[in-house]
């Protein structure tokens, strides 16, 4: 007996693959066993483009407590704490109803995170859409953004950063990539290793309905819409913080020995990570798992994807404390299961055997691929563009570019759409989105804080997948070192179009090796992630997207740095002065395309610049500090003058000469390693000196003041003018 | 409701009532959510609770085979979101003087 | 003071209530939870903000049935403080403890920002000892927060002084521009007839530290303990 | 759905529709941005929108009079807000067939 091409494309495994099961197992698999294995073999669960790939990060630090490998990474922070987090990608369920699919995507990572034992205090989110003039990504758009907001404010948790970019690569595959952040005691940290023979696999929330089946598989192929036929999950925000609390009650008693969330590919991982981290088996019986449908088979039950689902291993004898936690929650709870000693992950139907499978079948045995990526003569081409070809602008041409680039959707402000998540619940923020360059939580308890942002300028990893890869390691830290918090370690999700292709496994290689180059020499190991490939719609690849989470630490929050300058301040430019064309925002914008080379990072330049700020926020010598990046110099400066609505009067002439004498280059250019700082004008020869003594080249830029920006040699603008643009390019 | 003049002679008004429900498999959290408010409430006899949508639309056509088209249309453009939702309508002639109320 | 805070299933308000009582008032908090039917010995009540039953329906409309709600609703007969903050205020307002509902903001999202409300009357231990007049600078977060009543009961609620909080601009102007979410005549917070049982839609309980951006909550929060004679004399 | 057990003997299924509306005199923003969604279509002919709820009760009683009087209260109690809704409900009688699909 054969299986039918059109079997193999529903699990989404190849012939080969399908082989190689029949080879693992000694015979043909059953049905449900053959929809387990797509699966765990999809990308989604398997890793099968990325695994080796990933083993080019640097996973481990002294400070890291828990690498990849579990729901999320965890980090020390002192004080017998630590900061758990992970970031996910919910692109494709999104791509087909925005509103729930961002929504359970944020319900997904939060139980990620609650499930390691910690309580969430921070959400952020990264998004990526095509340009807001089709309706089409309006909608999505619009959609996405109210159901980040929906979940998470239901949930009570601050959404407090994130990053937003546009392009037209995006259409018909937005990115919604989530990240949460939770604190823990260290000895709290819980794991999903099942272990001790006899134990009870416990499933409790939501009742188990169609919803999402084969979600795993069809995250990984391509043209979501296209192949979804599954039923739409839609989030109950409500339920999962019943399951939050009582999940985090149940883990102060000592009755549970593993938990794990219910994410993509539902039971069947859920079960078989369980049992293959803690090298045991797991059988259950899927009778007893309760149903929000009636008529459903096994094989609808082991891959339903339905949300506010967890799995909890609890020792029998405290069964009847876990279920009255959970009951007094108001919160369902069914025994479906044992664990066993024989490492099977076994299903069972009322008693009859529907799947018996060793786990490590579903996890070591996985294929891995490793293939030939060859550099797409587009970006090629793209990339050798010769920026220089370009003339100049006119000194009368300065402002209406700096209006048109503070407009443009990928630098105008963003309060439209943090306007619609409560970042004040739970009162720790205590530099809110907007406010800095990441924003920063407080820990309650502690004299401490977190400092936390996502980044990536995907148009840079498109030209130059090596140099972006880096670069999004590094503008992650920086932005995080602006507040005054030295970056910990970081989480990542690689949002990338199909490895099967030579161009796309190629910018997935190389942007990881710039990453993990960028995470060694940056001290910030990688503790968790995500995979996500095959985003491509009609209109091929979406741009390579390796979105970086950074985590900081303060450990005095108070000390603490946002952008905003006051007047008197003066503004100081720490780091390699000049700006380049290649690969800005304002090429594209002037030229429609994506082109030239993006700034190269010097990753030793990177950590001192990084690690002199941080000296002098810590030495209370700066008021604001603020990193230029899409839109340079220029833009950033004001950036900085936008909070206080203030005025500054400049002279960028020495930008101007150290960018081949182009003012373009030198006001709207863009450039690693480069952080503007204001400070207190008597103070300025002390951070001069300190930044010569670090070896960072240092240039007064100006000094804040009046109603105008003034540029000498380019003429003045009224900062209300400037607001203006910045305010209303999302609208 | 500037749009309610009669300027369009040949045209009348109909009331659309548009009755929009989740999807049969797909979840409804505030379904069980009122469901269990019920049943809180005493109201045991309560098995299920699906919650949608109830919009009522005044809309001028030359007839109500029109109205019916255009509600139609309406419905699968923007009233309702077929992935999650189903609908089902009804057009009544409105009289002048119902218009006033609602 | 002994200060009760409920928790509600998807009440997400109550951990900031609890803080900002011991860590901003230096009170003692005593959290209470919805299946309680006494409230124990508590001298004032907050019901803290969030999304009790997943505000499905509307919001505060299943909490008003909680077993809770009976002693809360003796709690508040009998003259004791009762402050409900945002969805609380609408569990308060589904209870028949306050007057009017509230609906979706006019905007039709949920809004998050640092708002100005003026105080109308120091007659409520939420206000006493604060002068009519004084601006406060507090954060909003909610999707359904447009304070609406009938025209008539909002005539009485003028003529009792049942008016508590108004949003203006930061010099106490009442104009639309300060008004986040449509409220009828930029009403932030409402009492009962007797003024013990107060209603608003910020955040008093999140702005209890200049570190959080403010600590104008306090002012509110804290005239609960110099008006606490007043009421218990009742 | 654990609920739907047919221990009450007497007991009979009735599905329960209400139809929530907006109070007149309460703003329907949410009504008026449907509206110009429609307008901006190019559905001119729109010229009123109100957004209500529509909720389906799957509810046991022993007859279509004692289930009316049952939904009534349940409105009454919770499913409508007087202050700023108006509901209408209609009561029918489901056969086992129909409960199995809704
Ligand atoms: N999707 C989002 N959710 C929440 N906050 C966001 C989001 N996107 C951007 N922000 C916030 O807006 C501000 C500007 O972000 P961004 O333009 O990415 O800064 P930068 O260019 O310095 O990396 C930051 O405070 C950031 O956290
Ligand atoms: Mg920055």
């Amino acid at each position: 007996m054969s299986v039918s091409d059109t079997t193999l494309r529903e699990v989404a495994l190849s012939r080969s693959e399908y082989d190689q099961v029949v080879v693992l197992l000694g015979r043909e698999p059953t049905p449900v066993e053959l929809g387990m294995f797509g699966a765990m073999w999809s990308e989604h669960c398997g890793y099968k483009n990325s695994r080796p790939l990933l083993k080019l990060f640097p996973t481990s630090g002294e400070r890291v407590l828990q690498g990849p490998g579990e729901n999320a990474g965890a980090v020390d922070i002192g004080d017998g704490l630590a900061v758990v987090f992970k970031i996910e990608s919910h692109n494709h369920p999104s791509a087909v109803e925005p509103y729930e699919g961002a929504a359970t995507g944020v319900g997904g990572i939060v139980r990620d995170i609650f499930t390691m034992g910690a309580r969430p205090i921070a959400l952020l989110n990264s998004l990526r859409f095509g340009p807001l003039e089709r309706p089409r990504n309006r909608y999505l758009f619009q959609g996405v953004v109210g159901g980040i907001g929906g979940y998470g404010n239901c949930l009570g948790i601050p959404t407090v950063a994130g990053d937003i970019f546009f392009d037209p690569a995006y259409n018909g595959n937005p990115l919604v990539n989530a990240m949460c952040v939770g604190i823990v005691q260290h000895d709290a940290i819980m794991k999903a290793r099942a272990s001790g023979i006899g134990n009870l696999v416990v499933l409790v929330g939501a009742d188990t309905g169609r919803d999402g089946i084969h979600g795993a598989t069809f995250a990984s192929v391509e043209n979501p819409e296209e192949s979804h036929r599954g039923v739409v999950q839609v989030g109950n925000p409500f339920l999962e913080k019943l399951l939050l609390e009582a999940c985090l009650e149940v883990l102060q008693t000592e009755h549970v020995v593993a938990m794990q969330d219910l994410g993509a590919a539902g039971l069947t991982s859920s079960t078989v990570e369980c049992a293959s981290r803690g090298n045991v088996g797991i059988e259950i019986d899927v009778q007893y798992v309760s149903r929000r449908e009636q008529g459903m088979n096994a094989y609808e039950i082991m891959l339903s994807e339905s949300q506010e689902r967890m799995l909890v291993i609890v020792r029998e004898d405290g069964l009847d404390e876990v279920r009255a936690i959970f009951s007094r929650w108001d919160l369902h709870s069914d025994v479906i299961g044992r664990v066993t000693g024989d490492g099977h992950v076994r299903v069972l139907d009322h008693g009859v055997v529907v799947a018996d499978v060793p786990a490590a079948y579903f996890v070591d045995a996985c294929p891995t691929y490793v293939r030939d990526g060859i550099e797409s003569p587009e970006a090629r081409s793209a990339r050798l563009y010769d920026c220089n070809s370009v003339p100049d602008i006119a000194a009368s041409e300065v402002i209406p570019w700096l209006r048109r680039l503070l407009a443009s959707p990928n630098i105008c402000s963003r309060e439209p759409v943090v306007r619609t998540y409560d970042h004040t619940i739970l009162s720790n923020t205590i530099l809110a989105p907007l406010e800095g360059d990441a924003a920063v939580v407080r820990i309650k308890g502690t004299t401490k804080a977190l400092a936390l942002k996502t980044d990536c300028n995907p148009r840079y990893v498109y030209l130059d997948p090596f140099q972006g890869g880096k670069y999004a390691v590094a503008e992650a830290a920086r932005n995080v070192s602006c507040t005054g918090a030295t970056p910990l370690a970081l989480t990542n999700c690689l949002n990338f179009g199909s490895p099967e292709k030579p161009a796309g496994y190629f910018q997935l290689r190389e942007a990881v090796r710039g990453m993990a180059e960028a995470a060694r020499v940056l001290n910030t190991p990688v503790v968790s992630g995500n995979v996500s490939l095959f985003n491509e719609s009609e209109n091929g690849s979406i741009l390579p997207t390796p979105t970086v989470g950074m985590v900081g630490i303060l450990d005095d929050a108070s000390k603490r740095v946002g952008l905003a300058a006051n007047a008197g301040d003066a503004l100081l430019l720490l780091g390699p002065p000049a700006g380049a064309l290649g690969a800005s925002e304002y090429l594209a914008l002037r030229l429609g395309a994506n082109l030239g080379a993006p700034p190269p990072v010097d990753l030793d330049v990177e950590a001192r610049v990084q690690a002199l700020v941080r000296n002098l926020i810590q030495q209370g010598l700066v008021t604001a500090a603020h990193d230029t990046s899409e839109g340079g110099l220029l833009v950033a400066i004001v950036e900085m003058l936008i909070p206080q609505r203030v005025g500054a009067t400049l002279d960028l002439d020495a930008v101007i000469a150290a960018s081949l004498g182009r003012v373009d280059g030198g006001l709207f250019g863009e450039s690693a390693s480069r952080i503007i700082v204001a400070t207190p004008y008597s103070q300025r020869d002390v951070v001069e000196r300190l930044a010569a003594s670090a070896g960072i080249p240092v240039l007064t830029l100006g000094v804040v003041g009046g109603s105008q920006v003034h540029i000498a040699g380019v003429g003045e603008v009224e900062i209300s003018d400037l607001c203006e643009s910045w305010s209303n390019g999302l609208r | 409701m500037n749009a309610g003049d009669a300027s369009v002679e040949a045209n009348r008004q109909f009331l659309i009532e548009v009755f929009i429900t989740p999807r049969p498999v797909v979840n409804d959290p505030q379904g069980l959510a009122v469901r269990d408010g019920l049943h809180q409430l005493g109201y045991a006899g309560v098995v299920s609770v699906r919650v949608g949508k109830y919009l009522r639309l005044h809309l001028e056509a030359t007839s109500e085979a029109e109205a019916h088209v255009l509600a139609t249309e309406m419905c699968d453009k923007l009233l309702a979101n077929p992935v999650i939702e189903d609908y089902r309508l009804s057009v009544s002639p409105l009289i002048a003087d119902a218009t006033a109320r609602d | 003071m002994r200060i009760g805070v409920v928790t509600f299933p998807g009440s997400n308000g109550d951990h900031d209530a609890l803080a900002a009582v011991e860590l901003g008032l230096h009170q003692e908090a005593i959290a209470i939870w919805h299946k309680d039917h006494e409230l124990g010995d508590v001298d004032a009540l907050l019901v803290p903000g969030g999304f009790s039953w997943g505000d499905y329906l509307r919001a505060g409309a299943i909490a008003r049935f909680a077993p809770v709600m009976d002693a809360v609703i003796e709690f508040a007969e009998a003259g004791y403080p009762v402050l409900g903050i945002c969805n609380g205020f609408q569990i308060l307002t589904e209870a028949g403890l306050l007057p009017g509902a509230l609906l979706k903001n006019s905007g039709l999202t949920f809004s998050c920002r640092w708002v100005h409300v003026r105080v109308e009357t120091d007659r409520t231990p939420f206000t006493h000892g604060i002068d009519p007049g004084t601006v406060l600078r507090l954060p909003i977060a909610h999707g359904q927060g447009r304070y609406f009543a009938p025209p008539e009961i909002v005539s009485d609620l003028e003529k009792n002084d049942q008016i508590i909080f108004r949003y203006t601009d930061r010099h106490g102007v009442e104009n639309d521009d300060a008004n986040p979410n449509g409220s009828l005549r930029n009403i932030a917070g409402v009492s009962n007839r007797a003024g013990n049982v107060v209603g608003l839609m910020p955040h008093p309980e999140r702005a209890y530290d200049a570190a959080l951006g403010g600590d104008d909550g306090l002012q509110i929060l804290g005239a609960m303990l110099r008006s606490r004679m007043a009421v218990a004399a009742k």
